[in-house]
């Protein structure tokens, strides 16, 4: 699976995308940033307030956090929009 | 009226007389245009430029429904969206939007509502450089913007 | 912000990018600007065009006095009016309202007022000319017009 | 004083402009389409409905019937607008 990140979360993670293996139970966006925040320190302080992690699946804004992964090509994690 | 927006991603600047004509040339129904432009300010003298970063393929995606939403909401004839990326010095333009239709109040209402989801929907992020060229701090949401999309649910 | 408005009531056209660039060149303060252009329809291919009449002074003082109170409510750094008189043929500008302000919603409410104000108050009377080349019928005044200026008061 | 006219008002009447003196007796905005529609039919016909008929004095809209006529030196009369 493919994720990206964008403004001070690609920052902080260090990376602007990576392809990553999903360990067996990581089934849901929940489940997804939980296990980010495992890998290491950075992860764990680019996502630690949740409010601040928005998260689309491929293309599309996905609020609910129990969104299911299965079929997912690309999964986006940015910080609140600040366009227009 | 079902129309197709028209939707740009670009690092150029656009024109609003041009995109005007887009929407008005060659028709006799269009009664009312309106147009919004967002520009770069120096926040008094702060800033030297704003750079915007965006997320390829899904902000041309998720502009493109907010446009369609309203124009399932609103007659409009034509609606356009054009969202600039990269570093805009203060003055320049960021994003234009602009709404044709037959009445004053669905152009003024669907250029509006366009403007409100762009503002905190559509995938981009501003980053300040300040004039003493240190590193920016990235610009935070505002509650007023997430408000002002709010006043248009249904 | 204490600004004076732009009026001006003209026989010619006018040019849109012309208008917002005077409203924004030079400066770094500006964050929106709001355009509204009223176009003359052919309502269903009836019209062969409209004629515009006006009190020559008052419309100039009226317009005015609208942009001024448009001015004192919401911030604006700038606000254009421009009203065109004479044979004016379906798909051609009619009316200009141009508002300038730091933030989005200042500039989308000053030009909608100054444009529902307009409506009912500069004084303006349309008369059609059919594509048959009879004389044509005075336009009547709508409620919604009323009804849209209303919505402004305190 | 200068009265001016303007749309189906100034056609009914037949006239653009014209300078009266007024007869005494006639002070305010209501005298002076209560003595204009007595002047002839053309009047009477072009001012007969009332709610029709709007007021500037010296281009100022003036919505009172009652308003004052003095130091006024241009009256207009004119149908609801339609400009914008």
């Amino acid at each position: 699976m493919k994720l990206v990140y964008f403004s001070w979360i690609r920052e902080r993670i260090g990376l602007t995308e990576e392809i990553v293996d999903l360990p067996e139970g990581v089934d849901s966006v929940a489940d997804l940033i939980a296990w980010l925040k495992t890998r290491d320190e950075t992860y764990a302080l680019a996502l630690e307030h949740d409010s601040m992690v928005r998260v689309a699946l491929d293309h599309v804004h996905t609020d609910a956090r129990d969104a299911s992964l299965a079929n997912v090509r690309e999964v986006a994690l940015f910080p609140p929009m600040t366009g227009g | 009226m079902k129309i197709e927006p028209t939707v740009r991603i670009q690092a150029e600047d656009f024109d609003t007389e041009a995109e005007i004509h887009a929407l008005t040339d060659g028709r006799r129904d269009v009664g009312a245009v309106v147009t919004f432009t967002g520009l770069c300010r120096d926040e008094g003298g702060r800033l030297a430029a704003l750079e915007l970063e965006h997320y390829p393929g899904m902000a041309e995606a998720e502009i493109t429904r907010i446009a369609r939403e309203a124009a399932d909401r609103w007659p409009v004839t034509g609606l356009t969206a054009i969202h600039r990326h990269g570093r805009i010095a203060p003055g320049g333009n960021i994003v234009l939007v602009a709404a044709a239709s037959p009445h004053r109040m669905a152009a003024f209402e669907a250029a509006s509502f366009v403007m409100d989801f762009l503002k905190t929907r559509a995938p981009f992020w501003k980053k300040e450089h300040t004039i003493d060229g240190a590193a920016g701090e990235w610009v935070s949401a505002k509650d007023d913007d997430d408000a002002a999309a709010e006043r248009w649910r249904r």
